[in-house]
C-alpha cells in the first residue's frame, strides 16, 4: 500500500531539495513552473473528479492574477494595498468568477458537456478582450510593477531562494486541499454526478449546486495561481487570462492524467520545462508538436500518461479490506 | 389492529393516465402497508411502467392521486418524490460504472446522513462500519473494492437494489429486478429482498414478468391488464384464474 | 437614418456568412456528436488559400470553390487520421478538434508568419442603394451567402442523401439498420462542413484582415449561435446566425465591438438558461 | 437460409447474455422465438442485424457468414429489421419514411410503393402526413412497410405486438403471413404475446437464459397452452 504512495512523496522530496541543487536563476524559474502546476492541478479536480472539461481555465488564473495586481498597486479604492490580502482576494476572485460561470449554467436544465466547453472559450476570449481594452487596468499592456509578498524576516517572494519556497509551500497547499475534497464523501458524490447525474439526483442530491461549488473550488486554485504569478513575475497582462493559456493548462492536464491531481502537476512542469528548453531550438516548430502531440494523446492514452504513477490508493473508509 | 399510518402506507386511489388519446392507466386503486410486499404482474403495455413512472413524479397522473403515509405523491417533482423516501430501481442496472462497490455504499449512505446537503456532505466523516455491515448481509462484501462495470450483471443489480435501502428509502419500487438473470442471481435477489422487507420496515412493490420469480417471492400479487387492475391476490388464486390466464395466452384459450 | 440601411445590410452580410459556418457546424454535431472546435480553422485555410491562389495568378472567383475543395479535402484527412478514431468518444472529439485547431494555426504561423495580410476583393465600386454608398463585394458576399446556405437546405430538405442525413440525426441506429453506411456518411458531412467553413473564410478574405487568429475570432460567434439557436437543429442554425449577427453588428456600432461581444456572451447564457434546446426547442414546446 | 451456431452475446464485454445460441431457419420460413423479459430477445435481434458484434460463434445468411459485419452491409444482404418501439422517423412524412427503406439500397428504387399501398391503405390515406401523429397500430404498420419496400429476404420483427390492440395485432399478423405466403420471405418474429405467434409463426423456438430451451410446430402449442406456461415460466 505504501509503495503507491512512493512515487508521490518522492515528487514533493526532489522538490523540496531543488533548492540546495539549483542556482537562483533556475530556481527561480522552477518556482515559476510550480505555478503552472497549481493551475493544472484546478483543472483535474473539476475535469477529472467532476467530469466538466474547462476550456477557459486561464480565465480564473487570470482573474487572481488581476485581482493581485490591483490589490497590490493600490487600484482598488477603499482596499489597503497589502500583496497578502491580494492573493487572499485572487482566490477569491477565481472563486467567484467559477461560481459565477457555474450557477449561469448548470441551474439551467440538461447543459451538455459541450455547451460547458463553449461557453467557457468563449468567457475566455471576451476576457482577454475585456482586459485588453480596459484603460483602468492597463489595456494591452497590463500592469508592471506587481510588488512582492512580504516575508518574515526582511525578505520578499522576489528573493528566488525565499520565493521558491513560498510557491512550493502553497502548492503542497493547493494538492492537499484537493486531495482533501476529492477523498471526502463530497468527492465520492461529485464522481458519482461525473457517471451518471439523473441517478445521483434521484437519490436526493441537489446536483445543479455540487457543480458550482466544484468550480468555485477549482477557480479558487487558479486564482491562487494567477495571485502567485502576478506577484513573481511581477506583471499581469492580458494573455494570462485568454485562450492561449487556457489552451496550455488543458493541456498539461491531459497530457499529465486528469484523473489524478499530481499527475497534471508533474505533466505541467514537464511540458513547460520541455518549452523552454526546446523553443529555443525548434522555435515556432513547439506548439505545432504541441498540438500534434496533444491530439496523439488523446486519440491513443485519453488517462493521460502519468495518471498510473500517481494513482494513490483510495482512504481507509473506502476499502473495504 | 394496525394503525391508521401503517395500513394504506401506499394509497393509489384511481389513478388514470392518458397520453393523446390513448389510455394508459383506466383507473388503477389499491394500497400497499407499511412494510408491506406486494408484486405486480401483467403482459408488456398493460400500464404497469406508466404506474411507476406516476408514483416517483416522472409524469403527472391525468387524474387520481397516490399517497404516502397520507401526504400526496403524485405529481409533485421526482426529486421531491425521492426525498419523501421513494426509491425507483430501473430494469436496466443504473451503477455508476466507474465507481467502487464501496463508493456507491457511501453515496447512498451520505445522502441518508447528509439529507444530500452539501456542505454536510464536504464535512461528514463517512460510515463505512454501516456500509461493510449490510454489503455483508446482503452477500456482496467480497465486492466491495471492484469496480462497477466489472461487476456481474446479477451483483450490479442487487448492489442498486441495497443502495436505495441504504438511502433509507421507505418504499422501493423494483423494475423487473431479475430481468436477465441467472436463476442462481434471482435465487439470491429474492432472497435480497426478503430480508429487506424483514429486516427494515420499506415497504416494496415490484413489477415482474417472471412467474417462477412471483411464486418464490410468495407475496400478494396484483394482475394489471390494459391500464387496469385485473385481480388481485395470491399466487395460487391468480394462476387459477381463467382471466388472468386468457391475458396471458390471448382470448380464445380462457 | 441615412446610416439605417448601411446597418442593416451589414448585419445581413455578417448574419449571412455566419449562418454558411453554422450549418457545417450543427450538421457535423447533429450526425456526429462531435463539436468540431477545429471548424474556425478551416475558416482560416479557407481565406489562406485565397490568399496563395491569387497570389499564383488564379483570379478571386475561382479561388471560392476552390477553398471549398481544398478545406473539404482537409477535412476529409482529418476524418481519416484523427476522428475516426474516436467517434464513440464524444469528449475526446472536443478534445482533439481542439488539438487540431492548435496545430493548424501554428502551421499557418510557420508558413505565413504571424503578421496579417491583405485579400484584395474583385470588386470595388460603391454601389448606390437606398440612398447609401454601399460595397457592391459586400452585396455579393450576401448572395453568394444566401446562395449556398439555400443549397444546402436544399440539398438536406430535398435530396435522398439529405433524407438519409436527417434521418441518422434523428436515430443514427434505425439509419444503419436501413442500409446507410453510417462511416461514408460521417465523413462526407465531416468533409463538406469543413468546405462550407473553408468557403466563408474565402469570400470574407477581402473584408478581414487575415492572420492567424482570425478563424476563432469569426467561429466564436457561431458557436454563440448555434447555442442560442439549438444544438443539431439546421433550422437552429438560421435563428441563431440571425440573433447573433444581427446584434452583433448592432451593437458594435451602436457601442464597441467588445460590449457587443460581451452583450452577445450574455444572451447566449440567459438562452441557454431557460432554453436548454435553444430557440428551435420553442417550436417543439 | 438463416443458419447461427454457437452465437455468444452480450452488451458489455465479458457478460455475455446470449449463451451459445443454435437455431435454423430455411427459406420461407415463418418462426417465432418466445421469452420473459430479460432473456436475450433484443440482443438477438440486434445481433442478427449487426447493431451488436457477437462475441463468439457463427452467423450465416445463405451460407454467408454475416456475423460482426456492420448492420448497413447485412441490410443490404437482404435483412430487415423492425425494432421493438418501431423507431420510426416521427418528424417525417409517412412517404419519407418509406423512402428512407430504400435510400441506403443500390439499386432499388420506389417501384414497390404501390404493393405497399396495397398491402396497408392507411399508409397510402395518410401518405403526406407526420409519421409523428399516427396511432400505435399505424405506426407498427409503416415500420413494416419502411422494411418490406426494400425487398428484404428476411424480415425480422421485435415485440411488434407491444402496446397495440389485439385487433389490429390480429390484422398485422395475418397480412404478414400472407405476404410471407406469396413473397417467399422468410420471417422470425420476437414476441411474448401469442396472440401474434399463433397467426404468423409455423414453428416457436423458446429463449431462456440466453439459450434455446425448446421448439415446438406452433400447431402443437394451439393444441396444448400449457406448453407454453412451462416454457416460459408463467
Amino acid at each position: 500500500m505504501t509503495l503507491r504512495l512512493l512515487p508521490t512523496l518522492a515528487v514533493w522530496a526532489v522538490l523540496a531539495v531543488l533548492p540546495m541543487l539549483l542556482g537562483p536563476w533556475e530556481l527561480a524559474m522552477f518556482g515559476q513552473l510550480l505555478i503552472y502546476g497549481i493551475a493544472a492541478m484546478s483543472l483535474a479536480f473539476i475535469w477529472g473528479q467532476g467530469g466538466l472539461v474547462s476550456f477557459g481555465q486561464a480565465l480564473f488564473f487570470g482573474a487572481g492574477a488581476y485581482a493581485m495586481s490591483l490589490t497590490s498597486k493600490g487600484m482598488l479604492p477603499g482596499i489597503p494595498d497589502s500583496p497578502w490580502l491580494g492573493l487572499l482576494l485572487a482566490v477569491v476572485a477565481g472563486a467567484v468568477f467559477g461560481g459565477l460561470i457555474g450557477a449561469a449554467l448548470f441551474f439551467g436544465k440538461g447543459l451538455r458537456t459541450a455547451y460547458f466547453g463553449i461557453i467557457t472559450i468563449a468567457a475566455a476570449v471576451i476576457a482577454e478582450r475585456v482586459t485588453t481594452n480596459w484603460r483602468y487596468i492597463g489595456g494591452f499592456n497590463g500592469l508592471l510593477d506587481v510588488p512582492p509578498l512580504p516575508l518574515p524576516g526582511g525578505l520578499d517572494s522576489a528573493d528566488p531562494f525565499a520565493g521558491y519556497l513560498l510557491v512550493l509551500g502553497f502548492a503542497l497547499l493547493a494538492f492537499l486541499f484537493l486531495l482533501a475534497v476529492e477523498r471526502s464523501p463530497y468527492g465520492t458524490v461529485l464522481r458519482g454526478i461525473r457517471c451518471d447525474e439523473r441517478r445521483i439526483m434521484s437519490l436526493g442530491f441537489f446536483v445543479p449546486l455540487w457543480k458550482v461549488l466544484a468550480l468555485a473550488i477549482s477557480g479558487g486554485v487558479a486564482g491562487l495561481a494567477g495571485g502567485l504569478f502576478a506577484t513573481q513575475f511581477s506583471f499581469v497582462s492580458p494573455a494570462v487570462i485568454g485562450l492561449a493559456l487556457s489552451t496550455e493548462i488543458l493541456i498539461w492536464a491531459a497530457v499529465g492524467g486528469k484523473a489524478v491531481l499530481l499527475a497534471a502537476f508533474v505533466g505541467a512542469i514537464i511540458v513547460k520545462y520541455m518549452e523552454s528548453y526546446l523553443s529555443e531550438t525548434i522555435g515556432n516548430y513547439w506548439l505545432l508538436v504541441t498540438g500534434i502531440a496533444f491530439i496523439a494523446v488523446v486519440v491513443l492514452f485519453p488517462q493521460g500518461l502519468l495518471g498510473r504513477f500517481f494513482a494513490l490508493p483510495q482512504p481507509r473508509r473506502l476499502r473495504r479490506d | 389492529m394496525v394503525s391508521s399510518v401503517t395500513a394504506d402506507f401506499l394509497k393509489i386511489d384511481d389513478i388514470r393516465k392518458s397520453f393523446g388519446g390513448i389510455h394508459a392507466l383506466r383507473g388503477v386503486s389499491f394500497s400497499l402497508d407499511a412494510a408491506g410486499i406486494k408484486c405486480i404482474v401483467g403482459p408488456n403495455g398493460c400500464g404497469k411502467s406508466t404506474l411507476f413512472n406516476i408514483l416517483t413524479g416522472v409524469l403527472p397522473p391525468s387524474a387520481g392521486t397516490a399517497t404516502l403515509a397520507g401526504r400526496r405523491i403524485s405529481g409533485l417533482a421526482a426529486h421531491k418524490v425521492s426525498r419523501m423516501g421513494v426509491g425507483r430501481k430501473f430494469q436496466v442496472p443504473g451503477v455508476l460504472s466507474d465507481l467502487t462497490v464501496m463508493e456507491h455504499m457511501e453515496i447512498a449512505l451520505a445522502a441518508r446522513a447528509t439529507g444530500g446537503k452539501v456542505l454536510k456532505t464536504l464535512l461528514w466523516r463517512g460510515n463505512r462500519a454501516e456500509a461493510i455491515r449490510m454489503l455483508e448481509e446482503a452477500g456482496l462484501a467480497e465486492y466491495g473494492d471492484k469496480v462497477a462495470s466489472q461487476l456481474p450483471h446479477g451483483i450490479k443489480q442487487r448492489l442498486e437494489i441495497l443502495m436505495l435501502v441504504a438511502r433509507g428509502m421507505k418504499l422501493l419500487l423494483l423494475d423487473e429486478p431479475t430481468a436477465g438473470m441467472t436463476a442462481t442471481e434471482t435465487q439470491a435477489t429474492i432472497e435480497l429482498i426478503r430480508r429487506i422487507n424483514e429486516t427494515t420496515d420499506t415497504a416494496i412493490l415490484v413489477i415482474e414478468h417472471d412467474m417462477t420469480f412471483v411464486r418464490d417471492l410468495a407475496c400478494p400479487l396484483i394482475v394489471m391488464m390494459r391500464g387496469e387492475v385485473l385481480r388481485e391476490g395470491s399466487y395460487d388464486e391468480v394462476r387459477a384464474d381463467p382471466q388472468v390466464r386468457a391475458a396471458y395466452l390471448g382470448d380464445r384459450h380462457a | 437614418m441615412v446610416s439605417f440601411f448601411g446597418l442593416a445590410l451589414d448585419a445581413l452580410n455578417y448574419t449571412s456568412v455566419l449562418l454558411l459556418v453554422c450549418v457545417g457546424l450543427v450538421v457535423i454535431f447533429g450526425l456526429m456528436q462531435v463539436i468540431n472546435l477545429a471548424h474556425g480553422e478551416f475558416f482560416l485555410l479557407g481565406a489562406y488559400t485565397v490568399l496563395v491562389a491569387q497570389g499564383v495568378g488564379v483570379p478571386f472567383w475561382l479561388c471560392v470553390p476552390l477553398a471549398f475543395v481544398t478545406v473539404g479535402l482537409v477535412g476529409l484527412l482529418c476524418d481519416a487520421a484523427i476522428l475516426r478514431f474516436i467517434y464513440d468518444r464524444p469528449v475526446d472529439t472536443i478534445l482533439a478538434t481542439w488539438g487540431l485547431s492548435l496545430a493548424i494555426r501554428q502551421a499557418i504561423v510557420i508558413v505565413f508568419g504571424p503578421q496579417s495580410q491583405q485579400v484584395a476583393a474583385p470588386l470595388t465600386e460603391p454601389v448606390q442603394l437606398f440612398g447609401v454608398a454601399y460595397s457592391s463585394y459586400r452585396l455579393v458576399v450576401i448572395l453568394i451567402a444566401i446562395l449556398v446556405a439555400l443549397a444546402v437546405f436544399l440539398v438536406l430538405y430535398r435530396t435522398s442523401i439529405g433524407l438519409a442525413a436527417r434521418a441518422a440525426m434523428a436515430n443514427r441506429q434505425m439509419a444503419q439498420c436501413l442500409g446507410i453506411n453510417m462511416r461514408r456518411l460521417d465523413r462526407s458531412t465531416f468533409s463538406v462542413g469543413a468546405g462550407l467553413a473553408g468557403l466563408s473564410g474565402a469570400v470574407m478574405a477581402p473584408l478581414m484582415s487575415v492572420d492567424p487568429q482570425m478563424g476563432m475570432g469569426f467561429v466564436l460567434p457561431a458557436f454563440l449561435s448555434i447555442l442560442v439557436g439549438g444544438v443539431g437543429s439546421p433550422a437552429g442554425a438560421i435563428w441563431g446566425s440571425v440573433v447573433i449577427g444581427s446584434s452583433t453588428t448592432l451593437v458594435s456600432a451602436w457601442w464597441t465591438p467588445v460590449i457587443a461581444q460581451i452583450v452577445v456572451f450574455l444572451l447566449a447564457i440567459v438562452t441557454i438558461r431557460f432554453l436548454p434546446s435553444g430557440l428551435s426547442g420553442l417550436r417543439s414546446k | 437460409m438463416l443458419e447461427i451456431k454457437a452465437l455468444r452475446s452480450g452488451y458489455a464485454r465479458g457478460a455475455d447474455v446470449l449463451k451459445g445460441i443454435d437455431l435454423k431457419v430455411s427459406a420461407g420460413e415463418r418462426l417465432a422465438i418466445m421469452g420473459r423479459n430479460g432473456m436475450g430477445k433484443t440482443l438477438l435481434a440486434k445481433t442478427l442485424i449487426g447493431l451488436i458484434k457477437p462475441s463468439a460463434g457463427e452467423i450465416r445468411l445463405e451460407g454467408k457468414p454475416i456475423g460482426g459485419l456492420p448492420a448497413h452491409r447485412i441490410s443490404n444482404l437482404g435483412v430487415a429489421y423492425v425494432p421493438q418501439g418501431r423507431e420510426i422517423f416521427g418528424d417525417f412524412t409517412i412517404l419519407e419514411n418509406l423512402r428512407m427503406g430504400v435510400i441506403g439500397k443500390p439499386g432499388l428504387g420506389m417501384e414497390r410503393l404501390d404493393q405497399i399501398y396495397d398491402w396497408f391503405p392507411i399508409l397510402r390515406e395518410r401518405h403526406a402526413q407526420r409519421a409523428g401523429t399516427l396511432s400505435g397500430g399505424q405506426m407498427q404498420q409503416l415500420a413494416i412497410a419502411r422494411a418490406l419496400i426494400g425487398r428484404p429476404k428476411l424480415l425480422l420483427l421485435d415485440e411488434p405486438s407491444e402496446g397495440i390492440q389485439p385487433n389490429i395485432v390480429h390484422e398485422i399478423a395475418e397480412k404478414l403471413a400472407a405476404i410471407s405466403a406469396t413473397e417467399g420471405l422468410t420471417v422470425i418474429v420476437i414476441e411474448q404475446n401469442f396472440e401474434m405467434v399463433e397467426i404468423l409463426a409455423e414453428r416457436v423456438a423458446f429463449l431462456e437464459n440466453g439459450l434455446i430451451t425448446g421448439e415446438s410446430p406452433t400447431a402443437r402449442l394451439i393444441a396444448e397452452p400449457e406448453l407454453i406456461t412451462q416454457n416460459m415460466g408463467l
